[in-house]
């Protein structure tokens, strides 16, 4: 009894040995081919393991078969169980061989069956092919997998990145090595003073991942170490503190450019004209679904353009929208001058129509409006992370104003506007075309809604209801900046975006927004006409 | 006679007479069931499709003949988005058009709104979407999962299968999270994860800044251990959530999210390709490998002639709800409310991923947990399908309603029996 | 004194009106209960649950009617007052549950026993009282109100700024009552009423008391406005409107004739939440969003603002469509809606009762054209007669 | 110095050294102007001088910068607000005539009945056969008897200025502020505002602001020149308008 279970301990051992990555190191027989196919039975676990030995072939020709495997494109015939790469073709799926990326025909949707992967798998695959890419030619990948290593750091790649470093050569890649080989070290079996060598490297690239690293690894790290490793922590967090306050700076920035954009069309409609414009909002989802049509019409007909889908849609947008409020003006709002609590009736009946019209061709659900590359991911600034989009967020909403603001001051269309709103009789009988002058203010406002609509269609739903998610802050930042100043929204717009992020640490996003509220209802008591009020006489006229 | 008071006239009268032509013409060969979904507002984006489910379903099931050999005939109407008004409709599509069986609701709100009117003029609602549990009326039947069907074990596969050591419970503040938020938090508690290891974080409806919260997740998450983002946000904000999550680059190697409310419908207004790996869990997926499911995606392309529409979990808990309901009825020889109170339990009818689903006597429903990972293509790739489940309406993890059972199969029915006390609370008889 | 005040109220039209709403008011419960179901006189439930939510609803258009229509305050944050009021109509009958709740806790209500509350939290007390629930039905909107115009009216915010500023009341409050740590039941509210004084909120004889109470309410409430508009107050009120530093150049103090119009109108509103309520069968905090206090406004607009039928028209006309054309045409109804208010405001500025009391008063217009011809005639002969002297 | 201080014994309304800016302009600057009680003054000057802003400092509508406001000596006007002034008494008239246009002549002069103000006051008024006999008795002042029960909208713009001077008195004021009372007037409108104006001086201060050299010379009283913000002459109209720096600033023009 007890030497069957001896036998059956010993037995297994060999088989695992024979299965482990150093036995494949060897070279016996690991043929890259059978562990491959071999994915085709694996469950999760298994197949873990069989990406380790793939990974210790070295083999640079695996690194496709990997990367198929981790975007879901890696297939087993049933006939044979054999494992390609397939690439979906018409109702059909084209399969390549995974070593050598040799064509291997073609095999119908059923007959062929997805292998799976999950999130452990995909973690293990980018460790592995960071481990095969880390000697390849090509800089890019070389950064690519360096980064890879750091994120998921191994023991196992440590000789590895040691050989690799000492033959680097371009200073960035080298130094990102350095940096995981630093990460690796610590889960390795090195001496202690390697290690400590490690944690200080770690400590000098700072930044908030270095300190998950070293508190992941103060688990498992020698006790002798955890001064050290607690010291570094602390070191790196005084250093981030700062950093912190900029981030949250950068976000209510981000947030109140948002917010100008939103109300800077509204600040022409209801701060220059004075119409309640509650369809406002609708502009904003008119603009975001211009968007979502010219995207349509590029993935259609000429996908090269995608990443200009954007500025294609700028004017699109602009124009869409700028009809739309011409016809509203003509059609409704012309009738309503000096009336001013009217047009928020009709507007809100405008508002109704557009959204149902809305609804009615396009249906109630999101709609896909996808990001240009230029507008993806991030990058680092010290210790803050700056998104893509945000950034370009902001510096289109401050070109919007900044644009709208010579509109308004130099163009000669501008002192029309300023005229008629300013005294439309006199205005009148000094040969101004009023209405016309109205039409278009109002078309202007409506246009610049809409390109804060493609703007938005970034960030946010690109749905029927888009419009009113933004119609009341729109309405906040205007009355809190002052009506009729396109300063005051400015400054209405990132203050209340900066001070809702200060708030929102602090007492939580929810209660945050109720205070922003409650104090702009405190702030309109002591300024009742918003921050950059008209004073004198002029006023109450 | 003031022009007042003729005009109230002639709304008494207008209404009055409208009710009485509906009463007039009711076709003796038709049998009306009402669908109560918000078509306008801000619910529309989600209920929408679940009113085309429901036509397609009525007009699969005339094909077939009807039931009792009867047309079926769906009385739609649009409350709105607005929760009073859904108690209203409620009101007219019983009492006014005399409907069998109402298939409707989303939000816990409308479906608490219309619960006493349900009760009170005795008919049956099919609630279609998955809630916080805690709840069963006589009149009620919740396809839709409990949180044991969605969110436990979501938790479980994600602790077996990525080994998370820590938690982020994040949700939209209202009821569903917070009682979802407190069930998980009292199971991870009794799995040994540690108080300071859970993060919870509540943010207002339809919340669209997302910079500060994500921030605050890859923060948590940077403590060394395996972190995962249990959500519960709600449908509008997730999408911005999303861009968030990708833009500030966290993939579903590093902090993989699982949602509970995120579903191939709003996975269509949506890039998926920075979050593919993020998961789901639902009881069904558009993907699930079978027979029967291939054959309602395309019967719902065809009939929605869009062949880019999605399927997604609520449609299929109204596919069996309906399914039950004519199944019950079938039985019972007749759409009388008690009736087919008394047959639908026990009731079997297939669901979508190639099982079957019982109508339990506690108004839920048994079915399989999927747990899908986000796929390039808006689709999930189902990583885990547990055997079925027994919707649990009454959460074992509070203190107040673990002691509490549901049964409405004679002589108990009740829907809160105490086990503890051997009495039934304050509902039934 | 008093009875001044009161008799003034009770002008030709507003007797006639609240004859009519009284008579509704006894006549759609006595045919709902009386009549058989078949006979053809017979009001289903359905219709007088119907009709007693349009009253509430009126009464809401009359309050902010009085404030709007007649002292040119547009609050766009009346659907705030209705809420609390009807919150605290809901809080008494979710007291009334007692033992009856799912958990059968006999002290908290069902939400506070699985969100984990250990005791009631301090405000509920006292709900379980009647007496003192109904007072709080005005007391806190009333307070609210006070609270809020005593600030916005003392630093002269108006317009379109205090507009806003009440939408954003409503909606701070909207957010704050979405919380579940506010104690108020989260988004899904107060709900599954069991009885109100000891009768089932459900039985139809219950409904009927409730419907009449909507309508008495609504009585009073108009005569109540009617005796304030037709007081020396009402026109210092309508002064207000048309020419505010006029009247504050008179001598009255404009601060505190627009608090106490606004505290009035806002327990009108209150009034109107809770006998809403009941009849409804829940109250959450979807109440407060601002679109709704929108709708109000465009009711009191579609049936006229400034008179004291207009509103109470406007809200059985727009609600009743509301009604019909969800039901019928549920896909295109947001069309005729939005087309209505357009048409309203283009066509109707006066809303429907205005243009009609506008029509006798061009009528009369015309006549008194006729004589102030011949008046300044007079005024010029006297005038030159003067100069000549 | 002592002067001064004399004036102070027995004026009604006294100002001294008032400026008040808005956004950098000087709407009045050290501004020093007395009124004594039953006078009748009357004040010219061109636009921007500071005429509307003097009455907007003297009714509590803006507050000066710096500077005293007294009336009848002690009373500091500086701390009041537009309410208490009026009923200090204190009425004013607008440049553009401002009364209740969907009242009644007689519900306006019923409002602006010196009368208590209070919320509840006004809530349960009932018309006395006293106020009756006054409103019935500014009526006939005003020639608005045969018009009481019209609404002001429908009044001509001569009627309207005069049922605003008609609630001015209604309200009882010791001083009436007057702006431009006859723009926009016929001539024979003008005359007849003339002899109302006078009459009423009688039991009352007035201050009339006034471009119409002709009016002026018609009521025949002390006039101050205003421009830009102080005061430029005093005097009676021949003498003002003699006055070289009056020619230059104003007449001239």
């Amino acid at each position: 009894m007890k030497i069957k279970f001896f036998l059956r301990v010993f037995f297994l051992c060999v088989v695992s040995a024979l299965a482990s990555p150093s036995y494949a190191q060897s070279g016996a027989g690991a043929d890259p081919r059978s562990l491959i196919d071999a994915l085709s039975k694996a469950d999760f676990g298994e197949a873990e393991k069989l990406i380790g030995q793939l990974a210790a072939t070295g083999d640079a020709r695996l690194v496709p078969a990997l990367n198929a495997f981790s975007e879901g494109d890696l297939y087993f015939r049933k006939s044979d169980n054999l494992v390609f790469i397939g690439k979906v073709s018409g109702s059909s799926y084209e399969l390549t061989d995974p070593v050598t990326g040799a064509s291997a025909g073609q095999a119908a949707k059923n007959a062929v069956t997805k292998i799976k992967i999950n999130n452990s798998l995909r973690r293990v695959i980018r460790s592995a092919m960071g481990g095969l890419t880390l000697m390849s030619p090509d800089r890019g990948i070389r950064l690519q997998a360096a980064d890879a290593v750091l994120r998921s750091p191994s023991a196992e790649n440590l000789e590895l990145l040691e050989t690799a470093i000492s033959k680097e050569t371009d200073g960035e890649v080298k130094a990102r090595m350095v940096e995981a080989r630093a990460v690796s070290l610590l889960s390795s079996d090195r001496s202690i003073d390697e290690k400590r060598a490690a944690i200080a490297t770690i400590k000098n690239y700072g930044g908030r991942n270095a300190i998950g690293i070293l508190m992941g690894a103060s688990a498992s790290l020698d006790p002798s170490l955890k001064a050290d490793v607690d010291a570094a922590i602390a070191s790196i967090e005084s250093g981030q503190r700062l950093w912190d306050i900029g981030q949250n700076v950068w976000y209510g920035v981000s947030l109140g450019s948002v917010l100008l954009l939103a109300a800077i069309g509204l600040a022409i409609t209801f701060g220059v004209m004075g119409i309640i414009n509650m369809a406002h909002g609708e502009m904003v989802m008119l603009g975001a679904y211009s968007t979502f049509v010219v995207q349509q019409v590029i993935r259609d007909s000429a996908p090269g353009l995608f990443d200009w889908s954007l500025a294609i849609a700028l004017p699109v947008a602009f124009l869409v929208t700028g009809a739309v409020g011409l016809v509203i003006e003509r059609g409704v709002i012309r009738f309503l001058y000096g009336r001013p609590l009217e047009t928020l009736l009709a507007t809100w009946g405008v508002s109704l129509i557009l959204q149902q019209t809305i609804r009615s061709i396009f249906g109630p659900t999101n709609q896909e409006v996808g990001n240009p590359s230029w507008m993806s991911g991030s990058f680092p600034v010290g210790g803050m992370t700056i998104t893509w989009n945000r950034m370009w967020i902001i510096a289109f909403s401050l070109s919007i104003f900044v644009a709208l603001l010579v509109v308004m001051k130099k163009s000669s269309f501008g002192l029309n506007m300023r005229a008629v709103t300013q005294n439309r009789r006199m205005a009148s009988s000094m040969g101004i075309k009023t209405p016309w002058v109205d039409a278009f203010t109002f078309a202007l406002g409506s246009g610049i809604a809409g390109i804060a609509g493609v703007a938005l269609s970034q960030i946010d739903n690109v749905s029927p209801n888009l419009g009113q998610s933004y119609i009341i802050d729109s309405f906040m930042v205007v009355v809190f900046g002052g009506v009729g100043n396109l300063w005051g929204t400015l400054v209405g717009a990132l203050s209340l975006g900066v001070l809702n992020k200060f708030l929102e640490p602090s007492v939580g996003a929810v209660l945050g927004k109720i205070l922003v509220l409650v104090l702009i209802i405190l702030f309109i008591q002591k300024r009742p006409r918003g921050l950059f009020a008209l004073k004198g006489r002029a006023v109450e006229a | 006679m003031t022009f007042k008071s003729k005009l109230g006239g002639a709304l008494i009268a207008a209404v009055m007479s409208t009710t009485a032509l509906q009463g007039a013409f009711a076709a003796d060969d038709t049998i009306k069931i009402g669908v109560l979904h918000s078509l306008s507002g801000t619910m529309a984006i989600s209920e929408t499709t679940l009113k085309d489910v429901m036509l397609m379903l009525v007009e699969e099931q005339n094909k077939k003949g009807g039931v009792l050999g009867k047309k079926l005939e769906a009385v739609v109407v649009d409350p709105a988005s607005d929760w009073p008004l859904f108690a209203e409709k409620a009101r007219q599509l019983i009492s006014k058009d005399k409907v069998a069986a109402v298939f409707g609701c989303w939000t816990s709100s409308s479906r608490k709104s219309v619960l006493p009117v349900f009760e009170e003029l005795n008919s049956i609602l099919f609630y279609p979407v998955q809630y916080e549990g805690e709840e069963s009326s006589r009149n009620i039947f919740y396809t839709g999962a409990a949180p044991n069907q969605q969110a436990i074990p979501a938790v479980d596969y994600l602790a077996k299968e990525e080994g998370v050591k820590r938690w982020v419970l994040a949700g939209t503040d209202y009821v569903y999270p917070q009682t979802t938020n407190k069930i998980l938090k009292a199971y991870l508690m009794s799995k040994g994860v540690a108080e300071s290891d859970i993060m919870v974080n509540y943010t207002p409806f339809g919340h669209s800044d997302w910079q500060t919260i994500v921030s605050d997740i890859k923060k948590f998450g940077s403590a060394g251990k395996k972190t995962a983002v249990v959500s519960t946000i709600n449908g509008d904000a997730n999408v911005p959530f999303y861009k968030e999550l990708g833009n500030q680059g966290i993939k579903a190697e590093d902090i993989p999210v699982v949602a509970f409310s995120v579903g191939e419908e709003e996975l269509a207004g949506l890039d998926t390709k920075p979050l593919v790996g993020h998961l789901a869990a639902w009881n069904y997926f558009q993907s699930v490998d079978a027979d029967v499911n291939a054959e309602f995606i395309k019967e719902w392309k065809a009939f929605t002639k869009n062949d880019k529409r999605v399927t997604n979990d609520p449609m299929e808990a109204a596919y069996i709800g309906f399914n039950a309901w004519v199944k019950a009825v079938e039985a019972a020889g007749t759409t009388n409310t008690d009736a087919v109170l008394d047959s639908i339990i026990g009731v079997s009818v297939p669901n979508l991923s190639g099982g079957t689903s019982t109508v339990m006597p506690n108004h839920h429903i048994t079915k399989p947990v999927l747990i899908g990972e986000i796929q390039a293509d808006g689709q999930f790739d189902i990583v885990q399908e547990t055997a079925p489940v027994v919707g649990d309406e009454w959460s074992d993890y509070l203190p107040d309603s673990k002691n509490l059972i549901s049964d409405w199969r004679k002589p108990m029915s009740c829907g809160n029996f105490n086990v503890a006390s051997g009495k039934c609370g304050g509902k039934g008889s | 004194m008093i009875s001044g005040f009161v008799f003034r109220a009770l002008e030709g039209r507003i007797v006639t009106a609240v004859g009519i709403i009284l008579a509704i008011g006894i006549l759609v419960p006595a045919l709902n209960l009386l009549t058989p179901a078949d006979s053809a006189l017979h009001i289903p439930t359905y219709v007088m649950s119907l009709f007693g939510k349009y009253l509430c609803y009126a009464l809401l258009a009359l309050a902010l009617d009085l404030v709007w229509g007649y002292c040119g305050i547009l609050s766009l944050g009346h659907g705030a007052f209705f809420a609390l009021g009807g919150y605290a109509m809901g809080m008494y009958l979710m007291r009334q549950i007692g033992p009856r709740g799912v958990y059968g806790n006999p002290i908290l209500p069902d939400f506070m026993v699985f969100l984990n509350y250990k005791e009631l939290p301090w405000f509920w007390h006292g709900f379980d009282w009647f007496i003192f629930a109904m007072a709080m039905v005005i007391v806190v909107p009333g307070l609210l109100a006070f609270i809020f115009g005593w600030f916005a009216f003392r630093s002269r915010v108006n317009g379109v700024y205090l507009s806003i500023i009440t939408q954003a009341m409503t909606y701070a409050l909207l957010l704050a009552f979405f919380r579940n740590d506010m104690g108020f039941g989260g988004n899904n509210g107060l709900t599954d009423f069991k009885d109100i004084l000891g009768f089932s909120v459900q039985a139809d004889g219950t409904r009927a008391v409730l419907f009449f109470m909507s309508a008495l309410m609504l009585s009073l409430c108009l005569i109540l406005a009617s005796a304030i508009v037709r007081s020396k107050f009402g026109k210092v009120l309508v002064g207000v409107r048309d020419a505010e530093s006029r009247v504050r150049f008179l001598g009255f103090r404009v601060e505190n004739i627009k608090l106490f119009t606004f505290v009035v109108s806002a327990m009108m509103a209150g009034i109107a939440g809770a006998l809403f309520v009941p009849q409804v069968g829940i109250i959450n905090p979807g109440e407060f969003a601002p679109a709704n206090s929108i709708e109000v406004v465009v009711w009191t607009a579609v049936g006229g603002r400034g008179t004291l039928i207009g509103p109470i028209i406007g809200a059985i006309l727009v609600n009743g469509g509301k009604s019909f054309f969800t039901g019928a045409f549920p896909e295109i109804w947001l069309f005729a809606l939005g087309g209505l208010f357009i048409a309203v405001t283009l066509f109707l500025p006066k809303g429907i009762v205005g243009t009609i009391q506008h029509g006798f008063k061009a009528r009369k217009a015309l006549k008194a054209a006729a004589d102030a011809e011949k008046g300044r005639g007079d005024a010029t002969t006297v005038a030159q007669a003067q100069a000549a002297e | 110095m002592n002067m001064i201080s004399e004036t102070r014994q027995k004026s009604l309304l006294y100002l001294e050294n008032v400026s008040v800016s808005f956004d950098g302009f000087k709407a009045l600057n050290s501004l020093s102007f007395v009124v004594e009680p039953g006078e009748l003054r009357a004040i010219i000057g061109p636009n921007g001088a500071g005429k509307t802003t003097m009455m907007d400092i003297i009714t509590g509508k803006t507050r000066p910068d710096t500077g005293t406001v007294l009336f009848e000596d002690t009373i500091d006007l500086t701390k009041k607000d537009e309410a208490d002034i009026a009923q200090l008494g204190i009425g004013r008239k607008f440049q553009k005539p401002t009364v209740f246009e969907s009242h009644t002549v007689w519900d306006n002069l019923e409002l602006a009945l010196n009368r208590s103000r209070g919320v509840f006051a006004t809530l349960f008024y009932t018309l006395s056969p006293e106020d009756k006999a006054r409103i019935g008795e500014i009526l006939e002042t005003i020639r608005l008897t045969h018009r009481s029960q019209e609404y002001a909208a429908n009044l001509s713009h001569g009627q309207k200025q005069w049922l605003e001077i008609g609630m001015l008195l209604a309200q009882e004021p010791k001083l009436l502020l007057v702006d431009e009372p006859v723009a926009g007037m016929t001539d024979a409108e003008t005359a007849e505002t003339a002899v109302l104006l006078k009459e009423i001086a009688k039991t009352r201060s007035v201050v009339v602001v006034e471009h119409d050299m002709g009016f002026i010379r018609e009521l025949g009283v002390k006039v101050t020149c205003l421009a830009e913000g102080s005061v430029l002459a005093e005097g009676s109209i021949d003498f003002v308008s003699n006055d070289p720096k009056v020619i230059e600033n104003y007449l001239g023009r």
